[in-house]
């Protein structure tokens, strides 16, 4: 299933601009983003929580509509002035933070879900590719469980094999792993980095978490607190394939020390902003 | 967490709508004012389908229309036998329903805190919950001398159930943590009791009352009727809405029923209020 | 450091009836069977000696245990009424045809309802202020017009006890669907399903859980609204029973009549415990391992 | 009120009785503990043959894999479960029940919602009584300028964020001047910046009165960062798989951690906490860290 041919999944955003009027208080959460992903990278979002950064994902997958700019896939209009609000399709598939797998159905079910429901495979047929796809995860015996009765890690990693049975053009995670501790994080970054190793898909990755971003990431986008625009942009030279050794490596150090007072600044807006406005 | 506190401070930025602007200009409420008056005029027009049309529908056409009904409440509104069974089944109503939380709560309580309590107790709760309580309205007029006090404990019953289940349920799942944390404070039963579990049933608590409430209404109304149309029947909304069944005037019958609607939901808004008062911490949500 | 085997299995580990007699059997070693039978014990008890014991003054008129349990097994009862006679298990029976209609009527109204106002804004803001006008108004208030708009005794009963579980139904089955996470929805639209997909592989299975919440209280409120609409306008059934009995003062045949209301109500809800389980395996297993 | 002003607040003059207590930091112990759950047939002993010495004064972090345990750890720790075998001691006293000589903070909250920040703070001494009405007062107010949430003194816990949530149950564990303190992973939920502030904030407290502390997490970098002492913990059944001094000098400030000191250290830990992660990934079920 690997897509070698990574010549697509390419997104340019160009000056995206983002009003909302929750109760007619229109407020500015995307101000004039500009950014160029090519295909088969994994660009890396950074920035404080409630910036912005997933109004910019909700846009690309097409969940809301954006104000201002155009958003390009492989060069076709995602959505613009003319098109607003982008369709939702499944090149574009996104993993959510507190995971959305289906809880009534197996997790053999919820992967098997796309294919048989875009027509694409028959039920048999989806549900054998499915079974085959999560044994490759590592995560073959549990198929038939729910997702209620398997770990947050094994629920995590499915939901990327759901993602991934419908070969996506991108990958758009939205911090999926915020709600683990570290040691379980350590497990699912390099699960992912394998997952990436062999299909190459674009991926398109939110974090708070400088650290994260640097090890999983080509492109490290440091995002400033509200409205959101670009701060900094880090390119991690970094070899793949890469494993949890890299993070004790002089070249990884030195890349986090680099990009650690730009985050530092951003968030530290960020909270004092939200401490003055409970007080 | 700290998510949604960002988000607020966007609104902070821009002119905030005035609540009223915000009401009028909300769709949906006025598909709902449109949906009610169609309804009103659909009823008049099956109702009227004998007179105008020479057609009767099914159903709705023995119904009278809304126009007679009208008419019929005019009649009576100064008329204060009307009010004094809004009066009679309104105090009865209370009656029942302040006792059943006098005793319920405590019960409740009690069933959730000992075991040895709940393990004696609880069967017999159990065995009789499922009998619905107007089952026993003859057996309690058998038994009660005065068809008021009858009435009043067939209201207790209805109430006493549900409250007692609401707050054992709500008893039950308070956080361990909260319990955990006040007793490495030096909290003995004593004050676990007042300072933990009681203000951490009072959401179930009031949500019981609210739900005992309803169904108050719905027994005082069933024991009038039944009851009521015996010989002393004390009157109250039930009795008034039987007696003008009786009576032959049904438009009547639809004024007793309009009005027993609006007195039941004025008491659940009334429990619903107190709620909202004794409970400022639940205001912020 | 040694690394022993984390999980010690001593023997395979039971399941089912195995399960329930293992736990009852632990269960006796503590004291909860023990008092529960002397809590059963101590309501009959005094219920004995209030009425047949000490014949305390209010109290005689009302019949006890001993009598109600004598009637209720004696092969040729006195007052017609006992385990034995027919005209108590048509009693029953009738009871429950109504039940079975009633709630059968409610919830095909009332689930589809519920789940099409939960689907489209529109449809929901339309029907919805209706809807909540008419909830206040209490069943029995229904009592004189159902009798006008019906003719006989059967329909009457009938649409009484499905009217009280309609609004029961659509009420937990809307709050059902408003309590999807709206994240379902995305990942569904994601992957491509079409609207018709969403309503079957969203809408219906994730709003399960509170429509069947709502069918148990519905079951319970058809029950309510049954016996009153017996007891005021009914021919047959357990309510015109009691009721029938309490006219011509054969009080043994009321309490055996709200007994068996009671556990017929009891046996009721727990079928439609049942059928939830059985509809959501999910959501057992998952209450399992919370060890619920 | 920003995070510097906390600072600069320490050093104030009159420090009430919160402070001073340095001298009766209490030592910890647990010796062969073992703690299991379930039936015959599924049952699992978390704990088994624990033994560890917590010496006073000093701030022991433990680390370790999700489900390995810390929790049941804390729990026996604060007296809330007591172990099937083997003794859990507070300065060589057996320990029978909760106490305010042993105080918890817990990864949720456990403020109570019905009660202003205030309210609870001043929750256990009001119960015991044990302190006159101005002097309880003064003691509050002072741990409130400590702690930073003057202005939210009379909010309710579901008006504060996290991080203030945190510092509110901070403040409500000190007033009771436990002997230890217990950290069950606190800044666990918080973003990342709250969990800097927090961490360096809870490192100043330590360093002012130093006293005995344990602190629960599965962050490394927040463990080196915090700890004298750094006790790895294996997969279940827990044992001590290795015991690392952090010798950082004191007091700490957050770019030690960048240091090659510091990466030691932290390769040294991530070498045995990869390996118990990966295989308590390959064997777990979704039961919560017990």
């Amino acid at each position: 299933m690997a897509n070698q041919n990574n010549s697509r999944g390419a997104i340019s955003i160009r000056n995206v601009t983002k009003i909302y009027d929750p109760d007619g208080v229109n407020v500015m959460a995307v101000d004039d983003c500009s950014l160029e992903i090519s295909a088969g990278e994994v660009c890396m979002i950074v920035g404080p929580s409630g910036c912005g950064k997933t109004t910019l994902l909700n846009a690309i997958a097409g969940f809301h509509s954006i104000t201002e700019g155009e958003i390009y896939l492989d060069g076709q209009l995602l959505c613009g002035p003319s098109k607003p609000k982008a369709e939702q399709g499944a090149d574009r598939m996104v993993v959510f933070q507190h995971g959305a797998l289906f809880p009534w159905k197996t997790l053999g079910e919820n992967v098997a879900y796309g294919p048989i429901v875009q027509g694409v495979m028959s039920k048999a047929e989806a549900h054998e590719k499915a079974e085959h796809m999560l044994a490759e995860a590592g995560i073959g015996d549990v198929a038939h469980k729910y997702p209620g009765e398997v770990s947050s890690g094994m629920a995590r990693r499915s939901e990327i094999v759901r993602a991934l049975i419908n070969d996506p053009k991108v990958l758009l995670l939205d911090e999926p792993y915020r709600a683990m501790d570290a040691l379980t994080k350590s497990i699912m970054h390099e699960s992912l980095l394998e997952v990436y190793d062999k299909t190459k898909v674009t991926i398109f990755f939110i974090t708070h978490d400088l650290e994260e971003a640097i090890f999983l990431g080509d492109k490290v986008v440091v995002m400033t607190t509200r409205p959101a625009t670009l701060k900094k942009t880090v390119d991690v030279k970094i070899p793949r394939p890469r494993d949890y050794q890299t993070l004790t490596t002089e070249e990884f150090r030195v890349l986090v020390e680099e990009t650690k007072e730009a985050v530092h600044e951003e968030a530290k807006k960020a909270f004092d902003a939200g401490e003055r406005e409970l007080a | 967490m700290t998510d949604a506190v960002q988000s607020k401070s966007i609104s902070s930025v821009s002119k905030k709508k005035s609540k009223l602007e915000k009401m009028l200009t909300n769709k949906s409420l006025w598909r709902g004012v449109v949906a009610l008056i169609g309804a009103v005029i659909f009823w008049e027009v099956c109702s009227q389908s004998k007179v105008w049309f020479g057609v009767e529908i099914p159903w709705i056409g023995k119904v009278p229309p809304p126009t007679e009904v009208i008419a019929a409440w005019q009649k009576i509104f100064y008329y204060t036998g009307y009010w004094e069974s809004w009066y009679l089944s309104t105090g009865r109503v209370f009656a029942g329903f302040i006792i059943a939380m006098i005793i319920g709560i405590p019960f409740g309580l009690l069933l959730a805190v000992n075991r040895y309590f709940r393990d004696v107790f609880f069967p017999p709760f159990e065995i009789l919950r499922p009998i619905p309580p107007l089952a026993w309205v003859p057996a309690s007029i058998i038994f009660w001398p005065t068809t008021e006090m009858s009435i009043a404990f067939v209201t207790f019953l209805g109430a006493f159930f549900t409250i007692v289940i609401n707050v054992l349920g709500g008893a039950r799942n308070i956080d361990v943590q909260y319990l955990r944390a006040a007793q490495s404070m030096g909290a003995n039963q004593w004050d676990l009791f007042w300072k933990v579990i009681l203000p951490g049933t009072l959401p179930s608590i009031w949500t019981g009352a609210a739900v005992g409430m309803g169904i108050t209404w719905e027994v005082v109304l069933a024991s009038e009727m039944i009851s009521g149309g015996g010989q002393q029947g004390g009157g109250g909304l039930g009795f008034f809405i039987w007696s003008s069944y009786m009576g032959g005037t049904v438009a009547q019958v639809i004024v007793g029923m309009i009005s027993i609607g609006i007195a039941g939901y004025l008491s659940s808004s009334f429990i619903r209020y107190l709620g909202v008062i004794t409970m400022p911490w639940r205001r912020l949500f | 450091m040694n690394q022993k085997n984390s999980t010690v299995n001593i023997q395979e580990a039971p399941t089912g009836l195995a399960l329930k007699i293992y736990y009852w059997r632990k269960s006796l070693k503590t004291l909860t069977p023990y008092l529960m039978l002397i809590g059963v014990a101590l309501w009959l008890g005094t219920y004995y000696l209030l009425v047949e014991g000490w014949e305390l003054p209010r109290f005689n008129k009302l019949p006890g245990p001993v009598e109600v349990i004598t009637e209720w097994t004696n092969p040729d009862p006195d007052w017609g009424i006992s385990m034995f006679s027919p005209i108590y298990y048509e009693h029953i029976i009738i009871s429950c045809r109504r039940i079975l209609i009633a709630f059968t009527i409610a919830t095909c109204l009332g689930v589809p309802l519920g789940l099409f106002m939960g689907w489209s804004k529109t449809f929901r803001d339309y029907t919805f202020p209706i809807l909540e006008v008419l909830r206040p108004i209490p069943i029995l208030a229904w009592v004189p017009l159902a009798i006008l708009m019906f003719s006989g005794f059967e329909t009457p009963v009938i649409y009484l006890a499905t009217l009280a579980s309609l609004f029961v139904t659509t009420l937990n089955t809307l709050l059902g669907v408003d309590s999807i996470d709206e994240e379902y929805f995305r990942a569904a639209k994601c992957l491509g399903s079409k609207p018709h997909h969403v309503f079957w592989h969203i809408v219906v299975p994730g709003s399960l859980p509170f429509i069947f919440t709502g069918l148990q209280i519905s079951i319970g409120v058809a029950w309510f609204s049954l016996v009153a609409a017996e007891m005021v306008s009914g021919e047959f059934g357990l309510g015109y029973m009691i009721m029938d009995s309490y006219m011509n003062i054969t009080y043994v045949t009321m309490v055996i009549g709200m007994l068996t209301l009671g556990f017929v109500g009891w046996v009721s809800s727990a079928l439609v415990r049942l059928a939830g389980d059985r509809m959501m395996q999910w959501r057992v297993r998952a209450l399992a391992l919370e060890g619920r | 009120m920003q995070q510097s002003d906390i600072k600069n607040k320490n050093n104030s003059a009159d420090i009430p009785s919160a402070e001073k207590s340095t001298e009766n930091s209490a030592s910890l112990e647990l010796r062969n503990v073992c703690r299991g759950f379930g039936d015959e047939w599924n049952r699992e002993e978390v704990i088994s043959d624990f033994s560890l010495s917590i010496n006073p004064g000093e701030l022991t972090v433990l680390v370790g894999p999700s489900g390995c345990g810390k929790t049941t750890l804390v729990n026996m720790l604060a007296g809330f479960d007591k172990p099937d075998t083997g003794q859990v001691l507070l300065n060589e006293k057996l320990i029978t029940g909760p106490g305010m000589d042993r105080m918890v903070v817990f990864q949720e909250t456990a403020l109570m919602p019905w009660l202003t920040a205030y309210q609870n703070v001043v929750f256990g001494p009001k119960i015991r009584n044990d302190l006159p009405a101005r002097e309880l007062k003064k003691k509050a107010d002072y741990l409130f300028e400590k702690v930073g949430l003057v202005e939210f003194k009379d909010k309710y816990p579901i008006q504060l964020s996290g991080g203030m949530q945190r510092r509110a149950e901070l403040a409500r564990a000190m007033i009771n001047d436990p002997l230890v303190m217990i950290m069950d992973e606190p800044f666990r939920g918080l973003d990342a910046m709250s969990r800097e502030l927090m961490q360096e904030f809870f490192v100043r407290l330590f360093e002012e009165n130093r006293r005995t502390n344990i602190f629960v997490t599965s962050e490394i970098d927040e463990a080196i960062f915090l700890a004298d002492r750094l006790i790895v913990l294996s997969n279940r059944p827990t044992s001590v798989r290795k015991i690392i001094d952090i010798k950082l000098p004191r007091p700490r400030q957050l770019n030690v951690l960048s240091s090659t000191e510091a990466y030691k250290y932290k390769r040294d830990a991530m070498e045995l906490l990869h390996e118990e992660a990966l295989r308590n990934f390959k064997r777990s079920t979704p039961k919560a860290d017990s």
